[in-house]
């Protein structure tokens, strides 16, 4: 149903709106710009105004009419009311503070409600776009965010029209603009003509609201034509006259194919990698989830915030920065938003708003950028081309997948010098598969991904190597102490697939410990797996891991002289170990894995789960393809800066990949491409 | 090229079976049996330590065969263990050279070893044989080099 | 000269050898002050004070040659840095004077009366924290408030929340408490809303009242007897002074005398000692004189905000002040004029003021040279610039109060001697520790002003 | 119950701001002080033991003097873990500027009575002498992130602090960019931060008091403000502020300076 407003009409809406319990959201000048804020009423509106836009320039000028919306886009979109940019996700009670380490956590309480719905007022087309997109992000997966889902659920929309676009505005290239479409998410639609505004319903919320106006008058089809057609097509030619657009055909893969483009380097000495493009775009999601936890406070809280590929904590893991590079920071966001984003979401990141161009303090013109790239592509070179899997499907999951359980540790075992295996007793059953992990945390000191090292009954083994702060507290941890526990997360070796044949499986120093499940289900089975073959390599003897049950896997092995030298008639399970360095009397092998993969004579026809540090991981690669192993036959195990475990937080993201929600385990055709590639 | 002498060695049998004979042909395969002994070594014995001259060139035949390092002031540190079919003693292959590690079998081991001098020779004569030789030795000692250079990096030390 | 020698000048005379009977009193690092510094006490056999020296080592820092080049418009946010704890006062001697060159002074009255305001907040923030946390400890026996926290808990916390009172003041208007971003020449960067203006008044209503009883609670600290003659020297203006005023009010030596502040170099004299890194300002004629709260109270107590002038009649202290233990008192009464000057601004506070700057005249016409004289909670700060036409510093001059201070605090040290010899040596020193205390010496400010020339060619 | 962890607070050249910080968190000053032992803090005691060993160490303040660097070392000496607090312990601070004098020129300066005064040639911070555990870093330090680096030392990790451009707090904060929609020239992107973008939520550009960010860009955004009508001399003043001798700063004001 459409119906035709005027000033005064509208002004009586927005108090309706007011008055049905709604906290009003609207454009409202602020700081010399038009922003998205609290209002009152329509007197808060930019009434008059516009803004001038170019790259890395934005003004406020008066129009000299009296037009509600007459202005293109402010800063910041929706965004940062669906998502604020500081948000308390849970709050931890805590327990007293110890003699040493941290405190441990005594009761987990939800972080508070929302105060009033909101109501999303101006929205245009291509915000409207942008929150489809973080629709995807958030509640799209097998995860839901539930703050997301919950203010959008309750959020009235109405949206505008776009009549006159900005000089910076390409949506016709990305398909989101500039009229808001009949079928798009929104309560009421906006067309402001004149002095006057068409309104069309898409809601009953919606409906309900116009009702409450009493007697509208109806557009005459003149107007209705004026509105759609000489309106927002009009605007729309407009649009595609323009020089400044942005051709999505092929762009996933022509950026992935371009990865070592001259492009960026260009790119990297002009950006400064402030990550204002990535804070002002509406669909870009990444965050960081942050420990608040201030001295002797009786409650810690796991807070997240707004954060960007564009910082160096976003690709940092204790030690190892991933993209230390501002053109590989720069090449992320770009190679995400427009390529990645496709295959992980069904949808480009990009809604056409111009919004980085106009806050970039530099102007970089993210077009410009493309149609560079796109005007002069390099040869891909030899390296194999990334792969781009489709969206993953995997079921959605109940519940709020920040919200952790409060698990207690039953037993320590000190597996190897700073490495300890955590019996961890959760609540309710739990049941996982083999190569997963769990986010483990305390909360003075935060959360760590920790693959699953088995599980006996109630139990759930993690095998930590204290590296930083919060494993180093973990490790600390007593039996009948209690941590913060999410999981299961992730992808698990494919057992299933296994079956049937003989596998190989190839660990080094900790990696064995996610593939211990695995192993034992394995070694359980011979009627599954004829054969199975483990090549383990370690630093060293005495830091050979679940050394006693892999000598009850293989009886025919030993590791140290101690240990009687009985043959004893080997099963189907087959162990060759093999260290960097060991004191005489050592009898068995030394050198790296690779070197014991060439000794043992391997079946190309074989299948392969490697896990261990990346840098063994290629060289085992390396190996295998010398055999002629094919890839489709390899899965690997892969570790990144987990954080929120669930795809939202974008820090583990590998090219196309969320390692914590697509892997850990892949099968190495899906990551050959970037295996060892610098930036990734 | 030279031809195998008469009479076939008794080592020649051991020889076919190791890895290395794939890229022989049987002509030189017998060559080099002729030069070859067979060893047999009891468990702890030391084939040779630093500082000896390098005389013989290795391979083994079965057991193992431990290389250590002894840095003063720490202990001995095995950085290598060899079975059947690796070779070992390069240093012999190069004119007056001594060794700079010590090898010791560290179970009963058995190894054909040739003299260095003879191999030279051999080889010297024998430009297709040598050729072979040398890159077999080269494939071999490039492994060694990329394997030891993966362990610079100490990557098991490393998170997971 | 060697630099032995030169450490000899401000080291304590520990290694010098003493006569027969000779008594030291000496504290080589003095505590609960801002920066660093020494004193030692001398007294030869017959009980006369031989040497009397407050020590300042503290690493002198340039700041006049620093200025030299900047723009004008950079002045305030550089002379923010001399000190952490009166960075408005300051920021407030810089625009004064450099305004008075642009002839935009001031430039619009709610301008003065926001920076009154933020001025007070500082006043408050440093004398809430001399007197809890730095003076009191004296009078009760502790070496901190932290320790005296044990036994008088709430007192230390009222102390810390009228503090925090005092900072939130200058938060709202400047952003932070240390150098606070928003002052600039020809007004603020930006003013405040009504609305963040008027959230404080209700915890300016609290503290108010609170810090009246302070002030009755300070009156009634034990504090040991000690009347001083005294040169003081304040700015005067038609209010109690705080952030304005002209001329510099000397009073004690016969007539009352009144000097121009661009005439304050004819009438004051910085000097270089040798044990000091700061100067020494004195009259001209070589006097000492003291600024700060004693000086301002005892020359304008008739000007206190009403709420300050009853709470200090309340307190029985009877003017002038001149025994300097007392001066925590003046300072609770300061505090509770600050306060009350705050509630009063905040509660007139209707409309925004805007703009929140004057446009200065443009580069090209900015040359001129000025002074500016405002009243740090320690006393007198004195500013003088010139300019080039770009607007370009040319010559900068600042006084500070501690460096015009320090000449009679050592003069109060020969004052305090013949009440030294019947005391045990311990408690001696501290008498004197205390003493210097008393006048919440900011040393680090104090050494930043000696003279970096260059010579060139 | 064990021993709390010593606290020490030292100062070398600078305004005593940084550790006024610590006496600013008026909430949270008392828990501080029963939670550790506030051995040596003369700004705020009497109680003093500067030879005591040091679990946590925090130093405000430059070395500029001789007799600065033999008290940075022996502070080193006792300290588990040692914090640079500020800008001048971070990057020399404000008198570091005098490091820009010609250095022939400046060994002849003379003071009011030059030979009075001891100082080095050049004001350093003090990672440049002595190992140093963490910088934290501002003109002055953030309340919240000394507060945040306590909290973390008595837990053992590492303090969650940021390093990231002004912009990103300045964003999150929800404020309007004081380049794009003002042309006011600001140092945001190029600096660290911890501030929460107090100068643009007060209407002006940044100015650096929290240094370099990693990765500072500073020649990309000079020759941008330069493009936009700042002159070299106006760059050269404004990466040459109070982190003007960190390493990014210096080299970029260096690059205008002729």
């Amino acid at each position: 149903m459409s119906a035709r407003l005027t000033h005064d009409g509208f002004r009586r809406l927005l108090e309706q709106v007011r008055e049905a319990g709604y906290a009003l959201v609207g454009p409202t000048i602020s700081d010399g710009a038009i922003v998205y804020g609290p209002i009152a009423g329509a007197d808060d509106l930019p009434i008059g105004w516009t803004d001038e836009q170019a790259p890395g320039r934005y003004r406020l000028r008066e129009r000299g009419d009296r037009a509600h919306f007459g202005y293109v886009l402010g800063p910041q979109g929706p965004r940062r009311q669906l998502t604020p940019p500081v948000e308390t996700l849970v709050r931890i009670r805590l327990g007293p503070r110890r003699e040493q380490g941290p405190r441990t956590p005594e009761g987990v309480e939800a972080a508070d409600e929302d105060g009033e719905p909101l109501a999303l007022i101006g929205l245009r087309a291509c915000e409207l776009a942008a929150m489809a997109v973080q629709d995807a992000v958030w509640t799209g997966g097998p995860f839901v965010d539930p703050r997301y889902a919950r203010r959008r659920e309750r959020a009235l929309i109405i949206a505008v029209d776009c009549l006159e676009p900005g000089e910076l505005c390409f949506c016709v290239s990305t398909n989101t603009g500039p009229g808001v479409e009949a079928g798009a998410s929104f309560d009421l639609r906006l067309t402001e003509l004149g002095e006057e505004f068409l309104v069309e319903v898409g809601s009953e919320r919606g409906q309900a609201l116009i009702d409450g106006l009493g007697e509208l008058a109806e557009p005459s089809t003149a107007q209705l034509f004026a509105a759609r057609t000489q309106g927002v097509l009009a605007a729309a030619m407009e649009l595609h006259g323009r020089e400044r657009q942005l051709d999505l055909d092929g762009l996933p893969e022509l950026l992935f194919a371009n990865l070592d483009h001259p492009r960026w380097d260009e790119l990297a000495a002009r950006c400064l990698s402030c990550g204002s493009c990535t804070l002002v775009c509406p669909t870009c999601f990444c965050h960081r989830v942050e420990e608040r936890a201030p001295l002797d406070a009786p409650t810690s809280e796991r807070v997240r915030h707004w954060d960007s590929c564009f910082t160096d904590e976003h690709s940092r893991i204790h030690g190892a920065q991933f993209r230390p590079q501002i053109r590989e920071r720069y090449r992320q966001w770009m190679t995400h938003k427009l390529g990645a984003w496709v295959s992980q979401f069904g949808t480009s990141g990009c809604v056409g708003c111009g919004r980085c161009i106009a806050w970039c303090p530099v102007g970089i013109d993210i077009t410009e950028e493309v149609a560079a790239i796109r005007a002069a592509p390099v040869a891909p070179d030899d390296a194999e081309p990334v792969a781009l899997p489709p969206a993953t499907t995997v079921p959605a999951l109940a519940g709020d997948p920040m919200h952790p359980q409060l698990a207690r540790v039953v037993s320590v075992r000190e597996e190897l010098r700073e490495v300890v295996t955590l019996a961890v007793e959760p609540v309710g059953v739990f049941s996982h598969a083999p190569g997963q992990f769990n986010m483990l945390g305390l909360p003075d000191v935060g959360e760590v991904p920790i693959s699953i090292s088995g599980q006996a009954g109630g139990e759930l083994l993690h095998t930590i190597r204290a590296v930083g702060a919060a494993s180093r507290a973990l490790v600390a941890l007593e039996a009948g102490d209690r941590l913060t526990l999410r999981g299961p997360f992730g992808s698990a070796w494919p057992l299933a697939e296994l079956r049937g044949h003989n596998v190989v499986v190839i660990a080094g120093g900790l990696g064995l410990a996610p593939l211990r499940g695995a192993l034992r289900e394995m070694v359980a089975h011979p009627e599954r797996y004829p054969s199975v073959r483990l090549l383990y390599g370690a630093r060293s003897p005495e830091e050979l891991l679940f050394a006693d049950e892999i000598l009850s896997w293989d009886r025919s092995i030993r590791f140290a002289p101690t240990t009687a030298p009985a043959v004893l008639e080997s099963g189907h399970v087959k162990v060759h170990v093999t260290v960097d360095g060991a004191a005489p009397g050592w009898t068995g092998h030394v050198g790296v894995v690779t070197k014991l993969m060439r000794r043992k004579p391997l079946s190309a026809h074989a299948r392969y789960l490697v896990c261990g540090p990346e840098i063994m991981i290629r060289f085992v690669l390396r190996e295998l393809e010398t055999i002629g192993v094919a890839q489709d036959q390899v899965w690997l195990s892969m570790e990144r800066n987990m954080k929120c475990a669930v795809g939202m937080c974008g820090r583990c993201q590998y090219g196309p990949h969320f390692i914590c929600k697509d892997g850990p385990v892949f099968r190495w055709d899906a990551i050959a491409g970037l295996l060892g590639r610098e930036g990734f | 090229m030279v031809a195998p002498p008469p009479g076939k060695s008794p080592h020649l049998a051991k020889l076919e079976q190791l890895p290395l004979a794939e890229v022989f042909e049987p002509s030189h395969l017998e060559l080099l049996a002729q030069i070859a002994s067979q060893e047999d070594y009891a468990a702890e014995t030391t084939l040779f330590r630093p500082g000896d001259e390098a005389q013989w060139f290795y391979a083994v035949v079965s057991g193992r065969v431990s290389l250590t390092l002894q840095v003063p002031g720490r202990a001995p540190t095995i950085v290598a263990s060899l079975s059947r079919g690796d070779l070992f003693g390069w240093e012999a292959l190069r004119v007056d050279s001594r060794r700079d590690i010590t090898a010791v079998a560290s179970k009963a081991t058995q190894c054909l070893r040739c003299s260095g001098a003879a191999l030279r020779e051999l080889c010297e004569l024998d430009h297709e044989l040598g050729y072979r030789v040398m890159s077999h030795a080269f494939d071999r000692v490039a492994r060694d080099l990329s394997d030891c250079r993966v362990r610079l990096v100490d990557m098991y030390g490393q998170g997971c | 000269m060697t630099t032995e020698e030169e450490r000899d000048h401000k080291q304590p005379p520990s290694a010098v050898e003493l006569g027969a009977d000779e008594r030291v009193y000496k504290v080589e690092m003095l505590a609960r002050v801002e920066g660093e510094g020494r004193f030692w006490l001398r007294l030869d056999a017959a009980g006369e004070v031989a040497d009397a020296k407050l020590a300042i080592f503290e690493a002198p820092r340039f700041f006049e040659a620093f200025l030299r080049g900047r723009d004008l418009e950079e002045v305030p946010d550089i002379v923010a840095r001399i000190c952490g704890i009166c960075p408005v006062a300051y920021q407030m001697g810089a625009v004064r004077a450099l305004e008075r060159i642009l002839g935009v002074d001031p430039p619009s009255p709610g301008i003065r009366s926001l920076r009154r305001l933020l001025y007070c907040g500082e006043w408050i923030e440093s004398h809430v924290l001399h007197v809890f946390m730095l003076h009191a400890p004296d009078f009760l026996g502790y070496e901190s408030a932290i320790e005296m926290a044990a036994d008088h808990r709430a007192r230390v916390e009222q102390g810390l929340r009228l503090k925090k009172v005092g900072n939130a003041i200058i938060e709202v208007l400047g952003g932070r408490a240390i150098h606070p971003v928003s002052p600039k020449v020809g007004g603020f960067s930006r003013t405040p809303t009504v609305a963040e203006l008027a959230a404080l008044r209700p915890r300016l209503e609290a503290a108010l009242e609170e810090a009246e009883a302070v002030v009755e609670w300070s009156a009634g600290l034990p504090m040991p007897a000690l009347e001083l003659d005294y040169v003081f020297v304040s700015l005067a203006s038609e209010d109690y002074p705080i952030e304005f005023g002209d001329e510099v009010l000397v009073r004690g030596r016969g007539r009352d005398e009144r000097v121009d502040v661009d005439e304050f170099l004819d009438h004051f004299v910085e000097d270089h000692v040798a044990h000091s890194n700061a100067l020494q300002c004195r009259l001209r004629d070589g006097t000492p004189y003291l600024v700060g709260p004693m000086a301002r109270l005892n020359l304008f107590a008739d000007r206190l905000h009403p709420r300050a002038a009853r709470a200090l009649e309340r307190s029985g202290l009877a003017l002038p002040v001149r025994n300097p233990y007392q001066s925590i008192i003046v300072r609770a009464v300061e505090v509770v004029h600050a306060f009350a000057t705050a509630l009063d601004i905040v509660t007139n506070y209707t409309r925004r003021v805007e703009p929140a700057f004057v446009e200065l005249p443009p580069a090209g016409a900015r040359a001129g040279r000025a002074s500016g004289g405002t009243e740090a909670p320690r006393g007198l700060c004195w500013h003088r610039y010139e300019t080039d036409a770009e607007g370009l510093i040319v010559d900068a001059r600042i006084v500070p109060p501690t460096s015009q201070n320090q000449a009679r605090i050592e003069r109060d040290l020969v004052g305090l001697a013949p009440q030294l010899l019947a005391m045990d040596h311990g408690a001696a020193t501290r008498r004197c520790e205390q003493l210097i205390r008393a006048y919440d010496p900011c040393i680090s400010c104090a050494t930043h002003f000696l003279k970096l020339e260059i010579e060139r060619g | 119950m064990a021993a709390r962890p010593r606290l020490g607070v030292f100062k070398l050249a600078s305004c005593d701001g940084c550790q006024l910080t610590l006496l600013d968190l008026e909430d949270e000053l008392l828990a501080i002080a029963a939670a550790v032992d506030i051995v040596h803090f003369p700004e705020a005691s009497s109680d003093m033991d500067p030879h005591g060993r040091f679990d946590l160490t925090l130093v405000e303040g430059s070395v500029s003097t001789p007799a600065q660097l033999d008290e940075l070392r022996a502070i080193r000496a006792q300290s588990r873990t040692l914090v640079a607090i500020g800008a001048c312990a971070t990057a020399g601070g404000v008198q570091a500027l005098r490091n820009f004098a010609d250095h022939r020129e400046y060994v002849r300066a003379v003071y009011a009575t030059p030979a009075y005064i001891e100082t080095l040639a050049q004001v350093t911070p003090i990672a440049a002498h002595v190992r140093v555990d963490f910088e934290l870093r501002g003109c002055p330090i953030d309340k919240g992130q000394l507060l945040e680096l306590i909290s973390a030392t008595l837990v053992g990790r590492r303090p969650d602090i940021a390093d990231e451009s002004v912009c990103m707090a300045c964003k999150r904060a929800g404020q309007v960019c004081v380049t794009v929609a003002h042309g006011q020239p600001c140092l945001g992107p190029v600096t660290h931060a911890g501030c929460g973008a107090l100068c643009p939520r007060f209407s002006r550009g940044c100015f650096g008091c929290y240094g370099p960010r990693e990765r500072a860009n500073t020649e990309a955004l000079a020759d941008h403000m330069q493009a936009e009508g700042v002159s070299a001399a106006s760059l050269v003043r404004r990466f040459r502020l109070f982190t003007g001798w960190s390493e990014a700063f210096r080299a970029e004001s260096e690059r205008h300076d002729d």
